[in-house]
């Protein structure tokens, strides 16, 4: 067998390692899987497919914040604003449909979520400001905004078509759980098969031999933005179909739990390592976690403790693979 | 004109010059203040505003040391939180056990101060030893140490002895504010000769390349450990500070103490790269982030537009500093463009 | 040279400004510090505020005002506070971010001769006058009233407000005052829900997960989640209009009480407070004798004033205190909804 | 403090200072060293050859105290010894000036130097004004001229490297380790630098010298030992044994000719001409290239060439007017760089060159994924194809794609960057420093690869700081002096002196 056979052969290998970087994934839904048995262990009921529902209906919000988020993370950015642009959309959801019908709320909505997301990737691109200040500064920004816009209380409900998507099924399966189903499809797609998703993570890995190379960062970077905001507002509309309504405030609960969600699912805070299926049982971890502390009636000392220590579990969970360096 | 070129040329300066923007902006705030405080000159006006400020840039010198070492600290205000609630609840039962107030004051400041260690130790010693990103850590750690805060003091409140607010928010000499005092003692007492001293060469070393630092000799757990732990120390500092000011405790009021404190070290130059800036920057940093919003309301603008102010003035500092370079191409390749011709 | 100008320039700024106080002796200054103001009870609160005062401002009562939130931040409060004293304001009125953090600045502003109101969330000081309702009473009713429907026995879910914060204590604890006298109803679990849906959302699914089968009969909250309640109880297929539950005085819960037939108690902590605070500070300017603690009694409505008060054009979260004419300090609805 | 006292030893009779048996060191799978055996003798300068991988930074790091070898003894001054840390390794004796800078960027000059061992006040605090003092002595002495209060992001590479080097002899070592710290430097510098190594061995110290420049380790080494494939091969005193046997000790394998022949140019068509190009680094630049090229750009560090090749590239701000095959290109950044036919290797390829935590594939195709892409889907087979053939075509060692690139040597790393420009197909490929840090066997065969690109028709401008290399591979020779270019060699004109001459500015 003449060698150039011999490596070409050697070179087709490489499922091989394809498998083994799998294993990074396998290993988180262990874990999801895992601490669900746990939740059902103490709280039988919890074994329904009622709660698994419920839990991925929940889940579904943060999960949608979480692509976004992992798109930005895995750039080597964070996005502190997402809290803000979701509390944002879902108030000018409500308050535009009153005033001006849901179809002209939806594209007010969308729109204020990839130009305000634009905002932040042109500051990180071209004025060089770090993820975290450009993101901490839109989302105070953003804040005032939501307060200005609505004098600190919106108004209005949720049109028609978002109360079906937020509380509506389709085949027995809740409509905002579709939603997320087909997101993450997209996302997955757009990340492992697309030439944007290899950009992205050549920019995450070294921003500058991504750029030498004649990637333009600049615009990866402000679309991811843009893709976040947008992701951000998109489950602020939902969360308003959900509930009906918007307040302020509604968004709050979803930043720190969208950083730990991927982070949770192994995309690495340093950027270029990682990727959304992950995140997405990083999200329902984070909702399992709630539903057992919930079993216990924990209050919320509790609470804080065993969330803090959960992400430290994982990290040492992780850290054989994330610290081969 | 030569010892003005001295000065430019000096480490002093080079290490600080990044700070100059947020030095200016606060200068142009205090003028503002001036002209709207109506007893900014008096001796309640600069009390006020240095009690404004004191607890933030104490903060943002926990924050600062660990930004330099190319971490970040988001425990810091859970950190605050849990060293103001400790105050609170102990303060008081232990002065009437030691039956002498100043004692009591005395032996619970301790016990905070080494609570404050504590934490910033275990931040240390999870990020070291574990080897994880310091922003994820902390975030964790975070949570942990809320949750301790709220074992220990469930609700707002707890006191402590009069005195101790007293003499904190107060003026020695009848018109020096104690928190001026406080605020001069971190910068000369703590800062400087922190700057100066081999921890401080080691926390810039592993800042600007770890690497580097690590084959120089540096020990880079041992400063990173020390660079946690003194994160710890000087948030409890901050939270002994915010006891005296709120003569209460808060297992939760001290979240954005966080953010802040961030946003106050990149306002005064330092990058969150890490290895560049200072404590001097901080100062001017938290100062303007904690003054900031008295315009508004000495101007009369409606409080909803103060996270705007806030947002808006960060990234104007922030961008000035770019602007002029956006014209031009940005410099990629390593050999910078600096092609000195002998 | 730049000081200089300052100083010049400041020192004919204020004796302008004493010239004008001395113009208008009688014109009291009256700032209100509030802490979060991110929801609708706060904004109606904050509007009643500046429309009342304003009506004062027109009768020449007070001669100038401003409100000003400053977030769930004790330490900005704390500075928001320590301007308002700088600004020379007659009287401050807080709606605080803590019932102890406060305390200090607000001695200090006593001090300073300034008369100090605290509403809504209170501070502990002997030296600020309080107005607000009595949380525990608040409790009692709301216990009381389905305990009245559940007949005294059966099994209820508990969901409080947010942990640590006084009122939720005060009423917890007018809530258990009630049960303990009803032996045979149990609790078969309790969390806290935040006073808002989306945390009341995830705790009220996990507990009817958990718990359905064992058969609810009733939810005892003290409000804040109400259309989270009955979303999670149509979710799990339950028929809400058979699950009586409390509530605030929100206008979504009027509306599912029409749409759904939901059977519900509601109470509320009113918006007016702040207005009851104002009347109070000038009390106080004016020389009169006020106590230290004022108690506002708490409206109430169940099913039967279903129509007194629901107001089908606003929005779910719209705190429909003020249809009653009675309550609203002589401020009329178009007042307030600016 | 450094003294350089004369002070004449004859090498042969010391002992050995140093001496290490059956050390063995694995990374994870990888086998980093093997049983190997080194020793050097007090006051000699002892080179260590070796193709990429072939273990010699390993065995620096050992010394070092970076790593620690799985087995085998270190005797060092005939005691048995190991090395803990850097600190501790500096103590007794032993420091490196490491392949990889080990400078802090934001930190000044004297106190990179002093990084580690800073002289304290009386208070216990660092005594910046003696360090400045320290440094600008020992800047005189070993005769740089690099200013102690400046900040190192601010000089130059060579001039890091310098300041690395200057860095180890401040701790006055006894053996002094130079891995490859010759690969940045220009001739100047190099030269300096072996003044210094002269009178560092007449003192006493020990040099142990990785490079793998044969021209260079010819004017200094003593002794030297071979290491391949991880195992020793052999040790031998420098002149008992020639220069082609040495090369075949390295690569394993009988090399006959370093240099491939030059082609004779048929074609005259113009590919690429550079009108009038400014900027702040060089002036009035005017050059054309014909098709089938290989122009070399020389010159002493720093005088604009490295800028000259950023700037057809698009990343180094300049104006005037470049044409490819007549038609100006704009000059604005990499991708319209590459779109107008133009393709650039880095010189560091580390920071500039190479995703290391990515895989082969990616690194190769990164360059050219837009062009194998539909409705924005990477279009599989077709990367594969191209990949594959990129890898036979540079001869990677890799057993698949998969791998990361980081954990290649840096000699395979050097041909993926290569790759990564060739599957661009330029019609001009600027490169440079491309064998900076590859070992002999492996230079072999970059320039065999370049003249094979320049045989197919590609024009390559091809920078070097090693002028035997220039000499041997270009068909014209640019020299830059100040920034401008101060002649232009052709044929039989090429050669060592001429360069230099010309690069100094003699005429
Ligand atoms: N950090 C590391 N992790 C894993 N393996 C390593 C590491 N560094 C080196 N190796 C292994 O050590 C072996 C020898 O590497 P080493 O760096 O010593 O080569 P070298 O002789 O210095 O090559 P060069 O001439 O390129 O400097 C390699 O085969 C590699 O597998
Ligand atoms: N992280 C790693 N894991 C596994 N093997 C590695 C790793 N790093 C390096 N190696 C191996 O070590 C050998 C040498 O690696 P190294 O990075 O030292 O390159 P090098 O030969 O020193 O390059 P240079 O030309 O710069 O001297 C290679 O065979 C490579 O496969
Ligand atoms: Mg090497
Ligand atoms: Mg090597």
């Amino acid at each position: 067998m003449n060698m150039e056979q011999v490596k070409l052969k050697s070179l087709e290998n490489s499922s091989a390692i394809n498998v083994f970087k799998k294993f990074g994934i396998l290993k988180i839904y262990l874990v999801m899987t895992g601490l669900y048995m746990v939740s059902g262990l103490i709280q039988p009921n919890y074994f329904s497919v009622d709660h698994i529902m419920q839990l991925l209906l929940i889940s579904s919000f943060l999960g949608i914040v979480a692509i976004g988020q992992t798109l930005v993370i895995l750039t080597g950015g964070l996005d502190l604003s997402v809290a803000y642009m979701l509390n944002l959309g879902a108030v000018i959801m409500t308050q535009v449909s009153v005033e001006h019908g849901g179809t002209i709320a939806l594209l007010v909505m969308l729109s204020a979520g990839l130009v305000f997301g634009a905002l932040n990737g042109i500051g990180v691109a071209y004025l060089h400001i770090s993820p975290i200040i450009m993101t901490l500064a839109m989302g105070s920004i953003l804040k005032s905004v939501t307060y200005v816009y609505t004098s600190g209380n919106p108004k209005g409900t949720a049109p028609e078509f978002l109360r079906f998507l937020g509380t509506g099924s389709f085949l027995g399966i809740k409509m905002a759980i579709w939603i997320w189903i087909l997101l993450s499809i997209f996302v997955v797609v757009l990340l492992s098969k697309t030439t944007f998703g290899r950009k992205l993570y050549s920019i995450g890995t070294n921003a500058n031999v991504s750029y030498l190379s004649g990637v333009k960062n600049n615009y990866i970077i402000i679309l991811v933005y843009m893709l976040s905001g947008l992701f951000s507002v998109l489950a602020g509309m939902m969360l308003v179909g959900y509930y009906g309504l918007s307040y302020i405030g509604m968004g709050d609960t979803f930043l720190l739990p969208s950083i730990a969600a991927v982070v949770i699912g192994g995309t690495s805070i340093m950027g270029g390592r990682g990727g959304y299926a992950g995140s997405l049982a990083g999200a329902v971890i984070i909702y399992i976690l709630m539903s057992i502390t919930t079993v216990f009636d924990m209050n919320d000392a509790g609470r804080e403790i065993i969330y803090g220590l959960v992400i430290l579990i994982v990290l040492f969970l992780y850290s054989r693979e994330a610290n081969k360096r | 004109m030569n010892r003005f070129r001295d000065f430019l040329e000096s480490v002093f300066y080079r290490r600080n010059k990044e700070a100059i923007l947020a030095y200016v902006i606060l200068l142009a705030i205090l003028v503002l203040y001036s002209l709207n405080q109506n007893d900014f000159f008096s001796r309640y006006g600069s009390q006020s505003i240095f009690n404004q400020v004191i607890t933030l840039v104490v903060a943002s010198l926990a924050q600062t040391l660990v930004v330099l070492t190319r971490g970040i600290d988001l425990s810091i205000g859970a950190m605050i939180g849990l060293t103001n609630s400790i105050a609170a609840t102990i303060m008081e039962p232990i002065s009437n056990m030691v039956t002498n107030q100043w004692l009591g004051i005395i032996i619970t400041i301790f016990i905070v101060l080494a609570v404050g260690c504590i934490a910033g130790l275990l931040n240390g010693l999870i990020i070291v030893f574990g080897r994880f990103q310091p922003i994820i850590v902390t975030l964790a750690t975070a949570s942990i140490f809320g949750g301790i805060a709220l074992y220990i003091r469930p609700t707002p409140g707890g006191s402590v002895p009069y005195v101790y607010s007293e003499v904190l928010t107060g003026r020695i000499l009848t018109f020096i504010p104690v928190s001026a005092v406080v605020l001069g003692i971190f910068i000369f007492l703590v800062w400087f000769p922190l700057r100066r001293s081999k921890l401080g060469q080691s926390i810039y070393a592993i800042g600007g390349n770890e690497y580097s630092a690590f084959v120089s000799g540096i020990k880079i757990n041992r400063t990173k450990l020390w660079a946690y732990t003194l994160a710890g120390l000087f948030s409890a500092c901050g939270g002994l500070l915010l006891t005296a000011q709120t003569a209460s405790g808060d297992p939760l009021g001290s979240n954005l103490f966080t953010l802040n404190s961030i946003a106050a070290v990149v306002l005064g130059g330092t990058t969150l790269a890490g290895g560049r800036g200072g404590f001097v920057g901080a100062v001017a940093g938290a100062s303007i982030l904690s003054l900031v919003l008295g315009l508004l309301i000495f101007w009369g603008i409606p409080s909803f537009y103060q996270n705007a102010v806030q947002g808006l003035i960060l990234l104007l500092a922030l961008s000035i500093g770019v602007l002029p370079q956006l014209g031009r191409k940005l410099k990629f390749l390593k050999v910078n463009g600096k092609g000195e011709t002998p | 040279i730049l000081v200089g100008c300052a100083t010049k320039s400041n020192s004919f700024n204020q004796s302008e400004k004493e010239t004008e106080k001395q113009d208008q002796k009688d014109g009291y200054k009256i700032a209100l510090s509030n802490s979060f103001a991110g929801n609708s009870w706060r904004s109606q609160m904050l509007n009643v505020f500046d429309a009342y005062a304003q009506k004062k401002k027109d009768a020449g009562e007070i001669d100038e005002f401003y409100s000003s939130s400053s977030g769930n931040d004790p330490q900005a409060q704390i500075n928001e506070i320590r301007n308002m004293i700088s600004q020379g304001y007659d009287a401050i009125i807080v709606d605080a971010s803590s019932p102890t953090a406060l305390v200090p600045v607000l001695h200090e502003a006593v001090e300073r001769g300034i008369v100090v109101v605290a509403f809504d969330n209170t501070v502990e000081s002997d030296k600020v006058y309080n107005v607000n309702t009595d949380q525990v009473e608040f409790g009692r009713i709301q216990a009381e009233w389905l305990m009245e429907q559940l007949g005294g026995k059966g099994n209820i879910l508990l969901i409080k407000g947010i942990e640590g914060i006084p009122i939720d204590e005060d009423r917890d604890k007018g809530h258990r005052e009630v049960l303990a006298k009803y032996p045979d109803v149990k609790i078969l679990a309790e969390g806290f829900g935040d006073y808002d849906d989306a945390t009341t959302s995830v705790v009220i699914n996990n507990m009817l997960s958990a718990h359905k089968s064992k058969g609810i009969d009733g939810i005892l909250t003290q409000g804040g989640g109400e259309n989270a309640i009955v979303e999670a109880l149509k979710q799990h297929q339950i028929d809400p209009s058979t699950i009586p539950f409390t509530g605030e005085m929100l206008n979504g819960l009027f509306r599912h009480m029409k749409e759904s037939n939901v059977k519900a108690f509601a109470t509320n902590q009113p918006p007016y407070l702040s207005a009851a605070a104002l009347d109070v500070a000038l009390k106080v300017l004016n020389g009169e004798n006020v106590e230290k603690n004022t108690i506002v009694p708490l409206p109430t409505a169940d099913n039967a004033d279903l129509d007194k008060w629901y107001v089908p054009g606003q929005p779910d979260n719209f705190y429909v205190t003020w249809t009653d004419p009675e309550n609203t300090f002589k401020l009329e609805l178009e007042d307030v909804l600016k | 403090m450094l003294h350089l006292a004369d002070e004449p030893t004859n090498i042969s009779l010391t002992p050995a200072i140093l001496e290490i048996s059956q050390v063995s060191k694995s990374y994870g799978g990888v086998q980093a060293l093997i049983d190997c055996t080194f020793s050097c003798r007090k006051g000699e300068v002892h080179a260590l050859l070796g193709e990429n991988g072939a273990g010699k930074s390993t065995l620096v790091k050992i010394l070092c105290g970076v790593v620690k070898p799985d087995s085998g003894t270190i005797r060092f001054k005939g005691v048995s010894t190991q090395f803990d840390s850097p600190v501790d390794a500096s103590h007794k004796g032993i420091v490196a000036v490491f392949q990889e800078l080990s400078l802090v960027p934001d930190l000044s000059v004297a106190e990179n130097v002093y990084l580690g061992h800073e002289p304290k006040t009386k208070w216990g605090l660092i005594d910046f004004k003696r360090i400045n003092k320290l440094t600008r002595q020992l800047f005189e002495e070993l005769g740089m001229d690099i200013s102690p209060e400046s900040l190192v992001r601010d000089l130059s590479l060579s001039n890091q490297q310098l300041v690395e080097i200057a860095k180890a002899l401040s701790r006055d070592p006894e053996i002094i380790i130079f891995d490859e710290a010759t690969s940045a430097l220009g001739t100047q510098e190099v030269k300096l630098l072996f003044s210094l190594v002269k009178r560092l061995t007449k003192q006493g110290k020990t040099i142990i010298f990785i490079s793998h420049r044969m021209d260079e380790l010819q004017q200094i080494v003593d002794r030297a030992t071979v290491y391949r494939d991880s195992r020793y091969v052999s040790t031998f005193e420098w002149g008992t044994v020639t220069n082609e046997q040495i090369v075949n000790m390295i690569a394993g394998r009988d090399v006959n000719q370093t240099y491939p022949d030059k082609s004779i140019l048929l074609d005259n068509e113009i590919a690429l001409e550079v009108r009038d190009l400014n900027s702040s680094s060089f002036y009035g630049l005017n050059l054309q290239i014909r098709k089938g090229e290989i122009l070399g750009i020389a010159g002493l560090q720093g005088h604009g060439q490295s800028q000259f090749l950023q700037a057809l590239f698009g990343v180094y701000p300049a104006r005037g007017e470049v044409r490819v095959f007549g038609k100006q290109i704009p000059l604005n950044g990499p991708k319209s760089a590459i779109n107008s036919g133009i393709a650039l290797v880095p010189e560091d390829r580390k920071n500039d060159g190479l995703l290391l935590t990515r895989s082969i594939k990616e690194n190769l195709s990164l360059m050219t994924l837009d062009r194998r892409q539909n409705l924005g889907f990477i279009q599989t087979s077709k990367e594969k194809n191209a990949v594959y053939h990129a890898i036979e075509q540079l001869k990677i060692k890799t057993p698949h794609v998969e791998q990361e690139v980081g954990s290649l040597s840096g000699g395979n790393q050097q041909k993926v960057v290569i790759g990564k420009a060739i599957l661009t197909e330029a019609d001009i490929l600027l490169l440079a420093d491309p064998t900076r840090g590859i070992d002999i066997g492996t230079k072999i065969e970059v320039y065999q690869l370049i003249r094979d690109l320049a045989d197919q028709g590609k024009s390559i401008i091809f920078y070097s700081t090693e002028i035997p290399e220039l000499v041997g591979m270009c068909n014209r020779v640019a020299v830059f002096k100040q920034g401008r270019v101060s002649c232009i060699l052709e044929e039989e004109s090429i050669t060592d002196r001429n360069i230099i001459n010309a690069a100094l500015g003699v005429a």
